[in-house]
């Protein structure tokens, strides 16, 4: 979470590149035709990942951590070499990474530790921008612990109101949670003021770095984030693998979640004590063969370069919004001056599922709905929108095409 | 769509989209929705004389999909007995699901349009919307007492 | 869960069919030399478990649910035919299959579910021989909800003391959890009579059935089981998925666990509304690539025959206790009547782990422990023990072969 | 184990298993305790009127590798003051965190024989137990009134 709020500067856009990659995602083989902009629901695979894990499962295959046997101790050493590399991915120490399915679980089990710790009139401040994910378990801690959410409002920019976050402070103020990357607006945050303003009120950060972690290279510790969560998924790895980062200070105080093995030292019928970090958060058999695809995608990530890749998708994105703003009845969500490569659109009258199936005949794959964030489309006084997003295999000549097949959809829907 | 009318189910599709024949304001039912993308639909039936649908009409604001699926539904049931449309209904809904065979729908009139529709899990939802809602309207014709209470 | 408790009926020990098997594990094509005996902690997976997943990779991947693109709704097709398959493996409705990362997850969930909806001074009934996954989330809710837990003995032979249980009942009584094979002694239990009892005084039971799904036909609606959970990665499938069957009655009575997208139906700044069954059991993207990896691990299991697998097991079992009986300073746990492919057991003096490091030496992989079942080995007077366990690719020779090391095994420990 | 001095390094830890020198029952230390597999170990730490350690000794159960590794550490901190002795063993604990290479074992005496055990996640912690245990038996040598309050 090195200061990376650079997107625009100018960038070569540099297709060749992006050419070149696109050569070690498979899907491109199997289906030539398929120009994917869904990044933000998911990305691709490229081939080394596939590959790491189903070398796993060719010759490390077994459980992890009380197996004597050589292939047992294979299996944890990968799983433990995973948990390093991910560690100094984000800049952090591998006690300090939990595996999880995902940014989900990961912001669920905050709200069920650290979360279970507050008080009624506790207060936590969120935005109007986030994923559900980081707004549903939040409100379901309300209903447990009568805690109370404050919403940062987003500007008609698509922005964080720093001035109106910075008088949501009080002295119940508990935990401040948002979002590092809209995943809607592409908004890039301020992150680091935000800390900043939390810090000095010495209220704990959750960071949702679910966009951020596949565009930007992130340094947790120089950041000063108290917790961030991330999908592998999102960042070319498999499914089914998450993280979560905690301090230590912050893990250790915190009461572990589920229950069950490995995260136990010692279990009687009376009672059970905990294990040491970050084990005491990864109750049950762990994503073990998706934790090796993970660190695959991380080694990945740095090989392309991952800075790089980052300002090459806001080009994309640039590139895709200069293309169709022109177009009748387009209106962009949002006009964020950092901005990563995502963008919300709406077309005149037309239902975004329209627009979306309608991009579809073209072979053109983009998301259409509210993004999984009710409170932000309402915000902008929309039901749904179509959102393009970009990725590490994405070429100029895919936004040209987008754009051309979107310019004629107007006349069509 | 790899089906050969494709092309004409679309156009089929287009046509009840753009130039519906069943859309009216109704006022005071209860719409039906589909919480994931918002669509949301409402359906008026009402029984002529000799019993039978004498008159069918929607509402609402969604997508192609479920909004040309409402008005078929309703050129569809119209001199209907209210259980002939409640099977043909639950027919159209069971296809949907997969759980018949989308052949069956070449019974149908233009909803045979939603032959293509029944293999996309996530627009089946769509395609089903008005379809439920007239369910639940046709229920409480059934029941008159109940609905009034609600 | 039909009445498959006859595995120790006279079976025909069809090694050729075990070695015909092997050949579709690539691991052992890898390694060749390893004799793996230890199916209960993870199973190897077959090359077509492994295809199938690769292959939703290479041309399905993609997001479910909201997606409108041609990839999207392959994806979700792909997921909810998997659901379907799972549905009709162990005989439930599709709206009854949750999707979890496993065992420990799918328990947990009901613990947090489920058990929030109990009070002080109800009751859970659980037995001495559970896995620490269906007895650490129970305890956990004993200090969130003040429930007490009582537990069925178990008998020398390894047994659930029956007699016992069903003084356990009181009107207090809210939940009946237990296990229907043991992971440590290999015991099959009368779960048939186990949920009479239970259902008799209008309790519900939850069946942890992560041993038994990969070894006996389930049939939960004719058995009438109110949960069921259980873990891919033991039954031939991928890591990171696994399965909570629940009555629709039950799921519908409870709030939901985790928060966020996709369990949600609508959300607003002030709250959330619930989505149907059984998606408000599922936040976030779930291991949807791992979802199709099961469904082929199901088929995979059907082809076989999941019946005669798990005869074919307990032959294996038996054929080991006999061989090893005689060894000096062996002690076999448990005599139970009905036995899957599991024997746990010490070696004299000599530390599990020993037992288990020598055995390594010739390649034989089996466990050493606690087998997460602090409980039971205190119940047995022991800290650890070694465990073998039996798997559809193994032979006749290596059950001999780990025979034949183990009667060498005592002179050098 | 690939390594050519495998089988040598073997026949160390057995031995030492085997036929420990410096086993004793010890009473009223807190033993250190590897709860994934109920391993236990207790170390005893004496100084001598030089302010070197005069005296070491260990108690407890577990596998071959716990115990044998107790039995080295008593040998290697013999003679040793308490600094040279702490850090030696953070050295060797370094190295089963793989933050050292193995080969710094090499200059330790039969500790030597945990370079193949140091590339073995699960059973690194047997073979830490011993040393950490004594770790926290130096500190309480450092810091006696605590020691005598807990
Ligand atoms: C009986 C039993 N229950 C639960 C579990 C936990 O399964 P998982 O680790 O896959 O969550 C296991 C496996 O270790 C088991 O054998
Ligand atoms: C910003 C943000 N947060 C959280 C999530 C949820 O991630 P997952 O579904 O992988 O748990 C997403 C992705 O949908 C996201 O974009």
């Amino acid at each position: 979470m090195r200061a990376q709020f650079v997107a625009h500067a100018p960038v070569e856009e540099n297709s060749s590149i992006a050419g070149a990659l696109k050569r070690e995602f498979p899907i491109f083989g199997e289906r030539p035709e398929l120009i994917y902009l869904d990044n933000a629901a998911t990305a691709q695979k490229p081939l080394s990942v596939l590959d790491a894990e189903r070398d796993f499962y060719l010759r490390s295959c077994a459980n992890v951590h009380r197996a004597i046997h050589a292939i047992g101790e294979e299996a944890t050493a990968r799983y433990e070499e995973a948990r390093r590399r991910m560690a100094d991915f984000i800049g952090a120490r591998p006690r300090e990474i939990v595996f999880t399915r995902g940014t989900t679980e990961s912001i669920n089990l905050v709200a069920r530790t650290f979360g279970e710790t507050l008080q009624p009139d506790d207060e936590i401040i969120l935005s109007v921008m986030e994923h559900h994910a980081n707004m549903v378990p939040w409100q379901q801690l309300t209903e447990r612990r009568g805690v109370s959410l404050k919403f940062i409002p987003v500007t008609e920019e698509g922005e964080l109101d720093l001035a109106e976050y910075e008088k949501l402070f009080s002295p119940k103020t508990r935990l401040v949670a948002v979002t590092m990357v809209s995943n809607v607006l592409g908004t890039i945050n301020p992150v680091d003021k935000i800390i900043a303003a939390a810090h000095g009120a010495k209220v704990p950060v959750l960071l949702d770095v679910a966009q951020a972690a596949p565009s930007m290279p992130l340094d947790a510790r120089a950041l000063g984030a108290d917790f961030a969560a991330f999908s592998g998924h999102k960042m070319y790895a498999p499914f089914g693998i998450g993280v979560l980062y905690g301090t230590e200070r912050m893990l250790d105080a915190m009461p572990p979640f589920m229950g069950g093995g490995d995260m136990i030292s010692e279990v009687r019928l009376e009672g059970f004590s905990v294990n040491e970090l970050p084990y005491k958060f990864e109750a049950g058999t762990p994503p073990v063969a998706q934790a090796v695809g993970l660190e695959a995608a991380a080694d990945w990530l740095s090989s392309v370069g991952i800075a790089a890749l980052g300002e090459y998708e806001s080009a994309l994105a640039r590139r895709f919004m200069d293309g169709i703003e022109g177009i009748p009845g387009i209106r962009i969500l949002g006009s964020a001056a950092r901005r990563a490569g995502i963008v919300a659109f709406t077309l005149g009258g037309a239902h975004a599922h329209d627009v979306a199936a309608y991009l579809d005949r073209f072979n053109i794959a983009v998301r259409a709905g509210h993004h999984c964030a009710h409170p932000l489309a309402r915000r902008f006084g929309i039901v749904s929108s179509a959102r393009a997003s970009f990725g590490a295999y994405n070429t100029r000549e895919d936004v040209d095409r987008a754009v051309a097949v979107l310019a004629g959809a107007g006349e069509v829907l | 769509m790899s089906d050969p009318f494709a092309a004409v189910y679309e156009e089929i599709i287009h046509e009840h989209y753009k130039k519906p024949k069943y859309r009216r304001i109704l006022e005071g039912l209860p719409f039906a929705e589909n919480p994931s993308c918002g669509d949301r639909v409402r359906v008026s039936i009402t029984l002529g004389a000799d019993g039978r649908i004498a008159g069918a009409a929607f509402d609402g604001s969604g997508c192609s999909i479920s909004m040309s699926s409402a008005d078929i539904l309703a050129e569809d049931i119209i001199g209907k007995t209210p259980e002939e449309a409640r099977r043909l209904i639950e027919t159209f809904l069971a296809v949907l699901r997969g759980e018949l065979d989308v052949d069956e729908l070449d019974a149908f009139g233009d909803a045979v349009a939603f032959k293509g529709v029944a293999r996309l899990p996530v627009r089946v939802k769509c395609a089903a919307l008005a379809w439920r809602a007239a369910l639940s309207q046709l229920d409480s014709i059934d029941r008159p007492q109940e609905n009034s209470k609600s």
